[in-house]
């Protein structure tokens, strides 16, 4: 058994940054050991996380003027896991996500007017309004979504990445799960298939304290969840899922181990949603307080003041920042507003492949 | 096990969500052995809000969170219902029961018969079903029908605010698993209830209209759409009587002849996919049983065959809807 | 994708596991995508014997064990459809793929549509299904007919040595998920590989023995059956015509109503318990396209609603016999 | 987490010794602290322990001359596991076991005549001849079974556990499985539900090395069970599971701990099978050195040698025992053979409860 390791974020960062590989997504840092990383990434994680924020806000207003429906489930506070783990990420690379996925496909790379037409249910939706909220799809983007049954995509993860280690590829596959799936079969099944097989599997768990209103000790006999991971023999360790840049060195360490064939990885992110479980919760179960300290550790913030205290960041900067994102929101949101709806006639599309696609 | 009420004055409307709730303070009270197990049924207060401030009432050992993990809560409360107490389950939704229907099948519904009689299993499992509310492919599934294909069970589909108040003591009475399907549209529904109702029939179906041309034939969530059909029919001078099942299993066979055999004719609506739908068992029962009543081929009304999308207008398209129940009628009348 | 084989010479009979390990066998020899997966498919050489010697040809990244876990290596398997393998994906029997349900009807059948036509899912799942070997509940179940309640997914219940040898090949070649139906008593069945077959359509339902008077329709393990009673009755010159209907989902309607339109009167051997039986849509089906041109109505011959008991007397008297289809038929024709 | 421990034997044995409780359904060493068991204590676990194997030994027979069918799956070699659990459970105990369950059947006293019937499929079987070898049920002895699906008893188990707990009683539920089922997510719900719960329930892992053909390596990626079960919070510690004394003590140990209200316990008793995994495998995925190294350890003939270095058995005794036990098994043959068969009239009785049935 590989022993547990509580990782303080700055030991994470410092290993992390002696390690150009496993970033060929993001060009920031890339091949830039023992050197900070550039203003210009500390910028890019702010405005990834930023537009996640910003959107979201916005699929509130337009949930209570019933443009969207459905169920939606916010990431608002937890923005720092899906964009740091996402940097570790390369193209090739496939990502695998809940229901609570706008901040994985936002950060993910799939463009917000396909995210937004989606919420909005039309024909130029990421999924083609067959899916919303809790189904975004980009094959494009190895992003395979958008799972609605709790820890239903654990096991999706471990085929995609053993379908990539039968072909001899390097990629890995990332699956972002909570701490509520952690209580169910499939996660153990899946941790089990993974190590035994030695596949090459990020598991991402997004500890947000809370499975709906049920709290993690009433969830879990143990509640040292990256522990209990450890004990499939798997390399896993927690981290804090409130800064990015944390979150991003334990990726990037985790990402590159993964990608060097040591079999799967355990990251258990410890992070917070700031809105209730979805549009329809009243939140009755967790303190104001508890709530209120919480958000005092916003990762947007956060990452806002630490540039600002580097100096690389000042109100004007930050100011357009938002303006951009918010322009690409409206953007989003009346490009949405102006495409089609998916015709009724084409109800039965998709059901099954159309005569001729077979591969 | 049955209520008694004042009949003095006019009742308030309530919900059905109400009904349900009030059945469950009502079993609590009743008999200490039962209580409520599921995700989210304490503090949360039931994720469609059915069993909120239960908790308060009845404390944390008898509305009993789970973890999640539907095979094993549900496990464990065949288990409970073995070892003398009478559970409450509650799973979120049918679509998640899938996790749980190895424990629902080869425990609670097999192990009265293979061990020859001697264990029973008392156990009532609630859960939502259907779509209607946009949620996508999977949460949107009705697959009551499947349930109601097991022997040993009996499944029920309260589509009324006093089936709602009732069928959970009915239920708690049986010996054997009984399974509660909830349609999630129904829950906000409003009726008044009939304060001379102290008990529900479980082995009988409801003629909730009568009518002489054709019957229509449903349970659940597709029973207002039927009602509303109906009327609509009555305006055009087509008299449609409609069948409530209200147990899916097992089904009252009775009623439904006794109907078809007024009426010559029969509509069956159901919110489940078409092929292999609770529908065509009972089409072929009314074949089978009367045929030679039959003055034009039974027709069902279902959901397309499509894992249901998210999209409005596609979702409305997928599922039956007063429009197409009427047509349906309109054709089978003609 | 199709074997030649020279057709000189009268080929040895063969088995229906034979048949079944050669379709496998010329499977992964032709696609390098395809492997094999599941609980002893390997080292055992399957809990049925069905990939025996696989492993030796194969090795273990190609004949894949898993531990127990069918939610775990189902959805694993699924997985690795998307990522662009081939898998085939052994569940031991019917009973525990309700383990893996959810994969199968939540991802397996939904993604594609889900995805708006973006994620294909090209597995293939086979597993054992159906009673009549003295297994006990547990281990006896039909459930082939609840997954041909899924929109998105073929069904496929080969019932013959051809059709175990070819339908794997014509599985692999569907872009979507396809579930194979193997019936446990056929293992050992023997029959002589024709030949001149080279692949299998998987559309069209197929007449096994041409008839006039009656309609005998049936698939998987009853065919058998369905062809023993036949003969019995052709005996008392009854004429049955028996047709098989090989793919559970989609149905193949066309060949069923030109065989019952020939007919008049159908009869439906299906081994799942009646009460919600893949027999009762065909039924249904029946009723509504060819109402008119029946003589009687549609009889099924199920199983008896029970939990399959171990004792042989009392298993025999649960499950569709010779003798009791033969019954049925009389009673349909007299 | 509780610390796992690997029990010598000698050590349990020491303390359980020590300890009277927890023996309510067993007179033998009731009682006697500080002292030696008695010598009709060894006499009864050896005479336990033959049953089984001469009952099973008998099954072989007539499974060949196809008196009994279906599938079978002999206990022999793992006697001393039910044998020395049985010890320490109450009559009020429960025990939820699995298709390979004649041994816990009859450790659990269910009478060899109503097994053997069972077998025969006959109205006299203690399932009525509905079951079969893999259904074994008697409800006065709360012998719950019997469950052919692998896992599928572990959450019945902690539901039984659970309502003994909420009726105020201090029952102990006994649920005995495979190592191949602790891979089933079932498992890995129920332990953490048990210990979530602190539910009185004990969990005995009879790992044999194998699920049917699959070698304990090829089925868990961390092959050390206890420890794994550890990871849940409970104490779980492995036990010699060849030597019925041994088992005896680490059950006394872990029934009495479990009675006292410290939650689920879980023993990984370390086992093997003489036989192949059903009457329908050749067992090829063994070596035959391996499966003869095991036998040189059998539990039956371990117990016997023990007693004779002991002093406390002789050939005749010996001799005897065998002779009485066999003498029971032929009179529960005779008796499955004349027995009556369930009229087929009565097919769907049971089903559902008789009419009047209500409680
Ligand atoms: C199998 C299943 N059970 C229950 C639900 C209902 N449900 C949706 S989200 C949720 C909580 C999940 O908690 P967690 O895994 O911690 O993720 P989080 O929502 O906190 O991100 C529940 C109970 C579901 N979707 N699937
Ligand atoms: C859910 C399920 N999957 C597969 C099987 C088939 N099967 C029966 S026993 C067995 C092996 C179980 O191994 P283990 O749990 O170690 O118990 P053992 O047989 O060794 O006593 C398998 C795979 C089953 N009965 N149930
Ligand atoms: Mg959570
Ligand atoms: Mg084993």
């Amino acid at each position: 058994m590989s022993s547990t390791s509580a990782q303080t974020e700055g030991k994470a960062r410092r290993a992390a940054r002696k390690s150009g590989r496993g970033k060929a997504g993001s060009a920031a840092a890339r091949g830039a050991p023992d050197s900070l990383p550039s203003p210009d990434h500390h910028l890019s994680l702010l405005r990834q996380m930023l537009t996640i924020r910003r959107f979201e806000e916005r699929c509130v207003e337009l949930y209570s003027s019933t443009e969207i429906r459905g169920f939606v489930h916010l990431y608002i506070g937890e923005e720092a896991v899906a964009v740091g783990v996402n940097q570790a990420l390369g193209q090739e690379d496939a990502v695998v996500s809940t229901y609570r996925e706008h901040g994985h496909a936002l950060a993910r790379g799939v463009p917000a007017e396909a995210v937004m037409a989606e919420m909005y249910g039309k024909a130029t939706g990421c999924s083609r309004g067959r899916g919303g909220s809790m189904h975004l799809f980009d094959a494009d983007r190895r992003f395979y979504g958008g799972n609605a049954i709790v820890a239903g995509g654990l096991p999706l993860a471990a085929g995609l990445a053993l379908a990539d280690r039968m072909r001899g590829s390097t990629h890995v596959t990332c699956c972002f799960f909570g701490d509520g799936a952690f209580a169910e079969g499939e996660f153990h099944e899946t941790a089990n298939l993974a190590a035994l097989w030695q596949l090459p599997l990020l598991l991402v768990c997004e500890n947000n304290l809370y499975a709906m209103g049920t709290s993690l000790a009433r969830e879990h006999a143990q509640t040292n969840l990256a522990m209990r991971a450890a004990s499939y023999g798997m390399p896993a360790w927690t981290v804090d899922g409130m800064d990015v840049l944390a979150v991003e060195a334990a990726a990037q360490r985790a990402v590159e181990s993964v990608r060097a064939g040591n079999g799967p990885h355990f990251i258990e992110a410890q992070t917070y949603r700031f809105r209730a479980h979805s549009m329809y919760d009243p939140d009755r179960y967790r303190a104001k307080s508890e709530i209120e300290a919480w958000k005092g550790r916003d990762p947007v913030q956060g990452l806002a003041d630490r540039m600002r205290t580097d100096g690389r960041l000042d109100d004007r900067t930050m100011e357009e920042l938002d303006k951009g994102v918010l322009g690409e929101i409206d953007r989003a949101v009346r490009s949405a507003e102006d495409a089609p709806m998916e015709p009724v006639a084409d109800l039965l599309r998709f059901v099954t492949s159309a005569p001729g696609s077979t591969t | 096990m049955s209520t008694r009420r004042s009949s003095a004055g006019a009742p308030p409307p309530t919900t059905y969500r109400e009904a349900l709730r009030e059945g469950l303070r009502e079993a609590m009270h009743e008999d200490e052995r039962v209580f409520l197990m599921g995700e989210d049924v304490g503090n949360y207060g039931g994720c469609f809000g059915v069993s909120l401030g239960l908790l308060e009432e009845f404390g944390p050992e008898r509305i009993r969170d789970t973890p999640l993990s539907e095979s094993g809560f549900v496990g464990a409360g065949i288990g409970a219902a073995l070892g003398g107490m009478r559970p409450v389950v509650e799973i979120m939704t049918v679509n998640f029961s899938l996790l749980a229907m190895d424990q629902i099948l080869n425990n609670a519904a097999t192990l009265l018969h293979m061990s020859g009689g001697q264990l029973g299993v008392p156990v009532v499992i609630r859960m939502t079903t259907g779509a209607g509310r946009q949620l996508g492919a999977q949460h949107s599934h009705s697959l009551e029908g499947w349930y109601a294909h097991i022997p040993g069970i009996r499944v029920l589909a309260p589509a009324t605010v006093d089936d709602a108040r009732h069928m959970l003591a009915a239920a708690l009475a049986d010996p054997d698993p009984v399974l509660i399907f909830e349609h999630g549209s129904l829950y906000n529904a409003e009726g008044v209830l009939d304060g001379t109702i102290e008990a529900v029939d479980l082995d009988t179906a409801a003629v909730r209209r009568p009518g002489t041309d054709v019957s229509v034939i449903t349970y659940g969530g597709s029973l207002p759409k039927a009602m509303a059909a109906a009327d609509v029919l009555a305006g055009e001078g087509i008299s449609a009587e409609v069948v409530d099942l209200r147990t899916l299993r097992p089904l009252d066979d009775a009623t439904i002849m006794a109907s078809v055999c007024r009426t010559h004719r029969a509509v069956i609506i159901d919110e489940a996919w078409r092929s292999g739908s609770l529908a065509a068992e009972i089409s072929s029962r009314i074949t089978e049983q009367a045929f030679y009543e039959l003055d034009a081929p039974v027709e069902r009304v279902c959901s397309a065959e499509v894992p249901i999308p998210y999209a409005r207008q596609l979702e409305e398209a997928a599922l039956p809807q007063v429009a197409t129940i009427a047509d349906a009628v309109r054709r089978t009348v003609s």
